[in-house]
């Protein structure tokens, strides 16, 4: 019991965090209906760049300092690199942030070298807030969950609020048009890719102590976020914040149930061979769900495309 | 109000506009005539900054050329695409929030979107589906009202009667008259040479790129062979 | 005379660089200092180390392998991924016996899946590392021996040496004490894990008193982070949890309870030669470490077969001088290369981070610190290997 | 314009191929007869080999995405399938000795890739898109799990090694040399290509633009938008697949890396590179990214940066990828006017490429400052060694980059200018315009 | 009478709650030109879409020769022998010109998804396409790409991707809009030509058009016909005038 009360406030928690990427992939994705394989990317430069500050500033300065660097080179990125690709498409726009994520990956690794980085969680939020039997919830986490929590609600706002979801949305399609009307297009695609990117960062920078800050961090979260917001439905930020937390759980679940695939082949009738070295299906007989984890949102998703393929929230089509 | 001079423009190398001359007055309804692809159209892109203009472009004794779009737009020149630009995933109401500028209130300028829904019952009827699924002709309405909406002072119609029934069509008519009467100028690029003689104040017919003629409907009804080389077959 | 080329076929880029570079650095550095410096091969042929990319890709440590041998290489050391040292015997073998007239030998120095000086082993290969099975010997005879482990934990990646670690640990602690109880035996995806927090509370949830780990890398950092913070208290065995990065990161909340086993002890150090090569290897690569000395024994030991074999070119010779051969291990103790399968015999170490030593690692105040010495570990350890010798 | 309609007509009388249309093919199979001769180390073969298989490889992805229109981010899937399939029949070959010769092994490579595609394309090809994409990446992500988990077919991480030499002896060679296997994954290459090629002009071909251009429109044309996605999806996964096999020829073993995403992602950077509009951007783009990778991680440690940068460039200023650029002087040269460009392409590109050096130069200084071992501060860069903590080396750095671009951008305006005159029919080349 | 070439029986289509076309019957015989016409929205592109397959029908038949078209794809219906043009131009727009055409002759050619035949191979395919771009004269335009057109030009191409299939039952939707009298007439004797002894099915708001080509005139009033006959009779029809045609008729001639 206690195990799952546990799990639930972890899934919750990573959750969360997926929920934090992938609210601002939304905002770009919906905006320039190109995926935006760098997006993780910013997650981790805010996560090296708060790692950095956190070493004179301390970490809440980091926390402070490091999404709006993160927030301004996107709009950086957006200004002088994808708005001169959008003319050409989408599929140039995605290879250009393709390359984008290589090239970040690459230059964190110029600077800081391919060593993990010793980014901690400050010292205040350093204790167990509570347990549950035996194990601890730190306050961080906590902490953590509080935060995305407060970026959705302003997120909600701004998108419902204002009129800037719907330039957006009409941008997609007729940006000329949109501009015809008087609303200064590029400025708010300029500022839409700053504040999803600066959102990535956030995440960066709270995730790095926990997930570790180390050049890989960008590509392991990578696809990951895509197949979040694909699920959920693009443009949707309720999709988003569900299907984050259904892929938190789900995952969480998965990693710490004990469940056998040889529990299932025997329930199709299957008995155990004797000598496995024989039998094809060797690897079943000693599969378990935690190892296969990691895949079940791939496999969600592409269920979900086949039978709904606009997600669970969405509108129109992915 | 508007003041084109010499204006020219390029698709690539196509040199389309070869030095156009308009000028517009408050409260004038000034119908652009011509053959298909002579470049009415490009002249109100290039009036609008969406293609690039090579010339003078004055409004309000302000040159706007090389300005951008949104701030010509900001300005008070209203454009309606000919083809339309429905914006797909936004209801209809939504389409004409957007023609609102920003920070425009709903109302505040001579238009709200009221007198809109009242004008063509269509898009009441229609207001909150998606617009992209409208029939073509509340789609040429939708359009209309959306640029209208913004209030500007300067509107460029472009084909507003396409693919709208007879009814539809006289319906258009007044509204054009109605926009006039508040004293907002009007750049109509038509097809139907009868609405434009029977509405317009001054008429302007395009070829190749250049005007051809310039005058009143009287003129134009009298000039046989202008509208012999540059209108009908 | 022309250079003894010995070819580097690790990862100089991508994920896995630190420890391709690393590595590099420590070949080097042996080579200068212990065989160049001292007058060198065959009375004054200097070794050559040539760094190749491989990008921690089969593919692309075959081409390496060719680009080596068309440099007229004979000798190439590897270590990362047992996957890449399978495809390389693999291609060493065939190699050897289409091309009799540039035969090259394969020095493993770091890829432990037993298979490979088992069912896999071949003629050209040699193992200088200890196998994954000797070091569970070896670890597994350290948690024996203490009372306060009753229940061990099991995780690891889910491919060949994960398991292989597994599979070691519940046959040996079987085989030696049947009253330890495994609360746990699991696998998780390698490198995809993000957050490993619920395979930390099933941890603590089973009530384990240890944990064992063959994780490395990212997965390593993860995992150890969050079995410490979900409350763990016990000791956690791992095989690479140092340096690159690691000891640092694990700082304080490590200390005392990441355990490592390896072979070669760094503190204390078995002679004041072994402190001053350490001193002076940390003086020239202040953000390296001396992560895995047996490269050190790779060096010297090709250095005594070639100049026994009084050939560099032809390696079947030096093959044979290899096997067999008997020599000091430079970190203390003997080494010994046993001939029917090629897999080094040495004294292996149970090794525990703390600060405060006199060889840290990372440039942090941690390092690692031998707790218990193995002698000569499973030098009986029986081999599947029939090797076809030439 | 009449004279295009001549054109196509003159197509259509053609009872066979024009001289056009064949040419290029000629040249090629001549151009890899003769390749080895010039470069006949086995290292050089080897990068040969491995520049082929892209060619094959990248080639089918562009069935996908420059013709149909489909981005795909599991493409790797195709090939790697079809390779590990053919690694067990060569074990299989040689367990029971079955009298089948090498060089037929890459058909059955395609044809299990083709098996693969018609299932996953079955559903996947429905719609066009992001859904695609998404399936796409969801399948690759799903196979490539799968090789570490189902170790009994994929070998686990170890990979599936196996020997080519136990087929049956095809006229006399059994493949032992490097050069034979060569001649072999050349002539599959110049095949499929031609295949792909030809592909691409049949009506299926033709559809398949249509579909990606606008797929309701083409469903009123009488053709089911999805089938044509389909037939061409299963053509790609053919071709890969072939690519595979030969793959499995030329390295003997296939690892869970040739299923990664990373493979999928690295393909679709090399066809982009390439240029997706043409046809033969794709073999552009293996071949200059091979030689890149093989040889740029030889000489530099930060290979990656540059190519990260490169990708970037080339979306940047040359979305048509390296073929595109080909492609924009054929007016020009249509016109016999490129010498025109020569001069001014010299003044600019010149000293572009001095700026580029010198801006390397200076990430390598960098580098070599902050990662090499203190003490030995002597590196080599461009064939001359000198010492990286001097401050000359910086001074020469900073001077080319800031000079070389100076004076690019100096030529610039001059290049642009000749450029729309060498391209408008009837300008005059001024005087001065070309060296 | 033979078998109708289109018959339509209680047709009905709603959008969630808003029913569009509310029962519509209509019998269109053999190579007769028949318009539909109706002011906006009344649901006369709704009954195209209906009729070719673009949207399922709520309820009722579309019989086509003679056989229900009811759940058949686009492409199906099209293969039966039924085109049609769309009112917002919906075209290849990367493709050149002459491949547009080309690829609306594929099907009808017979060439199916056959990967074994050269399309620039066949001479049939070439000179078919360029007849089609002779008639619609874009011949010049052959090699630009289909986008770079002036609008009007794309609905000529349009009509020339709909007629080029050569079906037997053709559907126009406002082919005429947004052009101007000259091109307008030459349509109209272009349509006329290319759809000699075949059906002809339109929606057109220009009269001038409607009455010049149409045999026989339906008129659609917020999803029922309200009238159906001869040009002549339904000019008569008061209904029609005050639903429709208004005052309008007279500013057009
Ligand atoms: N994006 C473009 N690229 C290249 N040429 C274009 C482009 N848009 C229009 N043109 C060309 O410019 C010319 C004028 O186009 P424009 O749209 O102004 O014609 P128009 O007078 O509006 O006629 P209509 O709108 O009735 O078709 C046409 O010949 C057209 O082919
Ligand atoms: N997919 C849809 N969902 C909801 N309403 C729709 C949909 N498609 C069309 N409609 C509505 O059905 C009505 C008829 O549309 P339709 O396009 O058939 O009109 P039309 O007769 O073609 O008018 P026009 O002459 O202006 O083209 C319109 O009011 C339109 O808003
Ligand atoms: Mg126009
Ligand atoms: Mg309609």
């Amino acid at each position: 019991m206690d195990l799952v009360v546990i799990n639930l406030i972890d899934g919750l928690f990573y959750g969360l965090l997926l929920f934090m990427l992938s609210s601002g992939l939304t905002l770009i994705f919906s905006m320039m209906g190109v995926l935006n394989f760098a997006h993780a990317s910013f997650y981790m430069l805010g996560a090296y760049f708060a790692y950095q500050i956190s070493m004179y500033l301390g970490f809440w300065m980091g926390l402070l300092i490091a999404p709006l660097i993160v927030g301004i080179a996107g709009a950086g990125v957006e200004r002088y690199g994808l708005r001169r690709v959008h003319q050409y498409g989408h599929v140039p726009e995605l290879i250009f942030t393709f390359g984008l994520a290589l090239l970040i990956e690459e230059l964190v690794k110029f600077f800081w070298g391919n060593n993990l980085m010793a980014y901690q969680e400050p010292e205040i939020l350093k204790f167990a807030l509570f347990s549950v039997g035996a194990n601890a919830v730190p306050a961080y986490k906590v902490f953590m969950i509080f935060t995305s929590i407060a970026i959705f609600v302003g997120l909600l706002y701004v998108l419902t609020r204002t009129r800037v979801g719907m330039i957006i949305q009409a941008a997609l399609s007729y940006p000329r048009t949109v501009e015809a009307l008087g609303h200064n297009v590029p400025l708010v695609f300029m500022g839409v890719f700053g504040v999803g990117t600066a959102l990535a960062g956030v995440a960066g920078v709270l995730a790095g102590p926990v997930l570790g800050t180390f050049p890989g961090m960008a590509f392991v979260l990578g696809s990951i976020v895509f197949v979040t917001i694909v699920i959920g439905g693009l443009g949707s930020l309720w999709g988003a914040l569900a299907a984050s937390l259904l892929l938190g759980w789900l995952t969480t679940f998965a990693a710490s149930s004990s469940f056998q695939f040889a529990d299932l082949l025997n329930f199709f009738g299957m008995t155990r061979p004797e000598d496995m070295s024989e039998s094809y299906l060797r690897d079943l007989w000693s599969l378990t769900l935690p190892q296969i984890g990691p895949i079940l949102p791939y496999i969600l998703m592409v269920l979900i495309l086949v039978f709904r393929p606009y997600g669970l929230f969405g509108k129109r089509d992915v | 109000m508007l003041e084109v001079n010499d204006l020219h423009a390029y698709y690539g190398k196509s040199h389309i506009l070869q030095g156009v001359n308009i000028e517009i007055k408050e409260g004038e309804i000034v119908a652009l005539l011509g053959r298909n692809g002579v470049g009415r159209s490009t002249t109100c892109k290039a009036v609008m900054g969406e293609v690039p203009p090579v010339g003078s472009v004055k409004f309000k004794g302000q040159e706007i050329a090389g300005k951008k779009a949104f701030e010509i737009a900001n300005l008070g020149i209203g454009y309606v695409p000919e083809n339309r630009d429905i914006f797909p995933g936004l209801t209809t109401r939504q389409n004409l929030i957007l023609g609102l500028k920003p920070g425009q209130k709903d109302g505040a300028g001579r238009w709200s979107m009221q007198d809109m829904f009242n004008m063509f019952e269509n898009l009441e009827r229609r207001a909150d589906v998606e617009a992209s699924v409208l029939s073509g002709g509340e789609q040429q309405m939708l359009t209309m009202c959306r640029t209208l909406i913004g209030d500007p002072d300067l509107v460029m119609i472009d084909e507003p009667t396409e693919g709208l029934s007879p009814q539809m069509v006289q319906r258009v008519a007044e509204l054009l008259q109605e926009i006039a009467r508040r004293g907002i100028a009007t750049l109509l690029v038509e097809q139907k040479l009868a609405i434009a003689l029977d509405i317009a104040h001054r008429i302007y017919v395009m070829g190749h790129g250049k005007v051809v003629f310039e005058g009143t409907p009287e003129e134009l009804k009298s000039r046989d062979d202008v509208r012999k080389e540059w209108l009908e077959v | 005379a022309e250079n003894v080329k010995i070819a580097f076929i690790d990862p100089l880029s991508g994920p896995f660089a630190t420890t391709g570079t690393n590595g590099l650095a420590e070949f080097q550095f042996a080579a200068e200092e212990l065989v160049n410096k001292k007058g060198g091969v065959l009375g004054g042929t200097n070794f050559e180390v040539i760094g190749l990319d491989n990008k921690m890709d089969g593919k692309e440590s075959l081409i390496n392998l060719q680009v080596a041998i068309d440099q007229g290489v004979h000798y190439i050391v590897q270590g990362n991924s047992s996957g890449i040292a399978h495809a390389l015997t693999e291609a060493v073998n065939k190699h050897n016996r289409r091309n009799p007239d540039s035969q090259v030998l394969f020095l493993n120095y770091s890829a432990v899946d037993p298979a490979l000086t088992n069912e896999k082993c071949n003629f050209w290969h040699f193992r200088f590392d200890a196998n994954a099975d000797i070091k569970m010997d070896a670890l597994t005879d350290v948690i024996v021996q203490n009372d306060a482990i009753n229940k061990v934990y099991l995780i690891g990646q889910d491919y060949s040496f994960g398991k292989a670690v597994a599979a070691a640990a519940e046959r040996d602690l079987g085989a030696k004490k049947n009253t330890v109880e495994i609360v746990g035996n699991e696998l998780h995806p390698i490198g995809k894990v993000k957050d490993f927090t619920p395979y930390a509370r099933k941890i603590v949830a089973s009530g384990a008193d240890a944990v064992i780990t063959g994780n490395w890398g990212s997965d390593m950092v993860g995992l150890g982070k969050a079995i410490i913070e979900a409350g763990f208290k016990g000791p956690i065995y791992t095989y690479y949890a140092a340096s690159n990065g690691i000891t640092r990161t694990f700082g304080e909340a490590g200390a005392g309870t990441i355990n490592l086993v390896g072979e070669g002890s760094i503190n204390p150090s078995s002679s004041p030669e072994v402190d001053e090569y350490i001193a002076a290897f940390e003086a020239k690569y202040p953000d390296h470490d001396i992560a895995q000395p047996r490269i050190v024994n790779v060096i010297r030991m090709l250095a005594m077969a070639i100049d026994e074999a009084g050939t560099a070119t032809d390696v079947a010779k030096v093959a044979s001088a290899l096997e067999g051969m008997e020599a000091d291990n430079f970190w203390g103790g003997k080494i010994k290369m046993r001939e029917q399968d090629h897999q080094a015999i040495q004294d292996v170490y149970v090794m525990q981070q703390t600060a405060g030593v006199k060889h840290t690692l990372d440039n942090s105040e941690f390092g690692l610190e031998t707790v218990v010495k193995v002698e000569n570990a499973s030098a009986d350890m029986p081999t599947t290997c029939e090797m076809e010798r030439p | 314009m009449t004279d295009t309609y001549q054109k196509t007509a003159t197509v259509t009388k053609a009872p066979v191929f024009s001289m056009a249309q064949v040419a290029p093919w000629v040249i090629a199979v001549i151009f890899l007869m003769v390749l080895p001769i010039a470069f006949g180390s086995n290292s050089a073969i080897t990068i040969m080999n491995q520049m082929m298989i892209t060619i094959v490889f990248a080639l089918s992805y562009n069935m996908l995405l420059g013709q149909g229109g489909m981005l795909s981010f599991g493409h790797a899937v195709y090939m790697g399938v079809g390779g590990f399939f053919c690694m067990h029949l060569m074990n299989i070959v040689e367990a029971n000795e079955l009298p089948i010769p090498l060089p037929v092994l890459p058909i059955f490579g395609g044809l299990f890739g083709l098996g693969l595609a018609t299932i996953v394309g079955s559903f996947s090809t429905r719609k066009a898109g992001t859904v695609f994409a998404m399936i796409s990446l969801g399948i690759g992500e799903l196979i490539a799990a799968c090789s570490v988990i189902i170790v009994a077919f994929f070998g686990g991480e170890e990979g599936m090694p196996g020997d080519r030499t136990y087929f049956l002896p095809f006229f006399g060679t059994e493949f032992l040399r490097q050069i034979e296997v060569y001649y072999l994954i050349a002539f599959w290459t110049v095949l499929s290509a031609l295949l792909m090629y030809l592909f691409s002009r049949t009506p299926v071909g033709r559809m398949a633009n249509a579909v990606r251009d606008n797929p309701e429109r083409a469903e009123f044309l009488g053709y089911s938008a999805r089938w044509v996605r389909f037939f061409s999806f299963c053509g790609a996964g053919f071709f890969a697949g072939i690519a595979g096999g030969l793959f499995a020829i030329n390295y003997e073993i296939l690892t869970e890396t040739n299923l990664s995403t990373t493979q999928s992602g690295i393909i679709l950077l090399i066809t982009f590179l390439g240029g997706v509009g043409f046809f033969f951007g794709p073999i552009l783009g293996a071949i200059a990214f091979t030689l890149l990778q093989s040889v740029l991680s030889l000489q530099s440690e930060i290979w990656q940066l540059y190519l990260g940068a490169l990708f970037l460039a080339t979306v940047m200023f040359f979305p048509g990828g390296l073929a595109g650029v080909l492609m924009m002087h054929v007016p020009a040269a249509r016109m016999g006017r490129l010498g025109w460009l020569v001069g001014p392409y010299l003044r600019t590109i010149l000293p572009a490429l001095i700026g580029i050096a010198g801006l390397a130069a200076l990430m390598e200084l960098l580098f070599h400052v902050r990662h090499s071992a203190t003490g030995d501060t002597d590196m080599t860069l461009f064939w001359v060694t000198f010492d990286s903590h001097s401050i000359l080396p910086w001074i020469v750095a900073i001077v080319a980059t800031v000079g070389g671009i100076w004076l690019a951008r100096q030529g610039a305006p001059k290049l642009r200018e000749t450029w729309h005159r060498a391209n408008t029919p009837g300008a005059a080349k001024t005087t001065g315009g070309a060296a | 009478m033979t078998v109708p070439a289109l018959q339509l029986e209680g047709l009905r289509k709603s959008f969630g709650k808003t029913e569009i076309i509310r029962g519509v019957d209509l019998s269109i015989g053999r190579s007769e030109r028949h318009a539909i016409i109706g002011p906006n929205g009344a649901g006369k592109s709704t009954l195209f879409n209906l009729i070719t397959g673009r949207f399922p029908q709520t309820s009722g038949k579309v019989r086509l020769h003679g056989h229900d078209l009811a759940g058949m794809a686009p492409f199906e219906i099209n293969r039966r022998g039924l085109s049609r043009s769309f009112q917002i131009t919906n075209i290849f727009s990367n493709m050149t010109v002459f491949e547009n055409v080309r690829c609306s002759l594929l099907w009808s050619q017979g060439y199916k998804y056959s990967f074994w035949n050269m399309v620039s191979r066949s001479r049939e395919l070439t000179e078919g396409a360029m007849e089609i771009l002779e008639q619609i004269n874009l011949t010049s335009r052959a090699q630009l790409p289909a986008g770079v057109l002036s609008y009007a030009e794309q609905r000529a191409l349009e009509i020339g991707i709909t007629i080029a299939g050569g079906a037997d039952v053709i559907m126009l939707d406002e082919p005429t809009a947004g052009m101007s009298h000259s091109e307008t007439d030459y349509i109209v004797e272009l349509i006329r030509k290319v759809t000699e002894n075949k059906t002809l099915i339109m929606v057109e708001h220009d009269m001038g058009v409607v009455f010049g080509l149409a045999d026989y005139i339906s008129v659609l009033v917020y999803g029922e016909i309200i009238a159906t006959g001869r040009p002549e009779e339904v000019r008569a029809n008061p209904k029609v005038q005050e639903a429709y045609l208004g005052a309008a008729l007279e500013a057009e001639h």
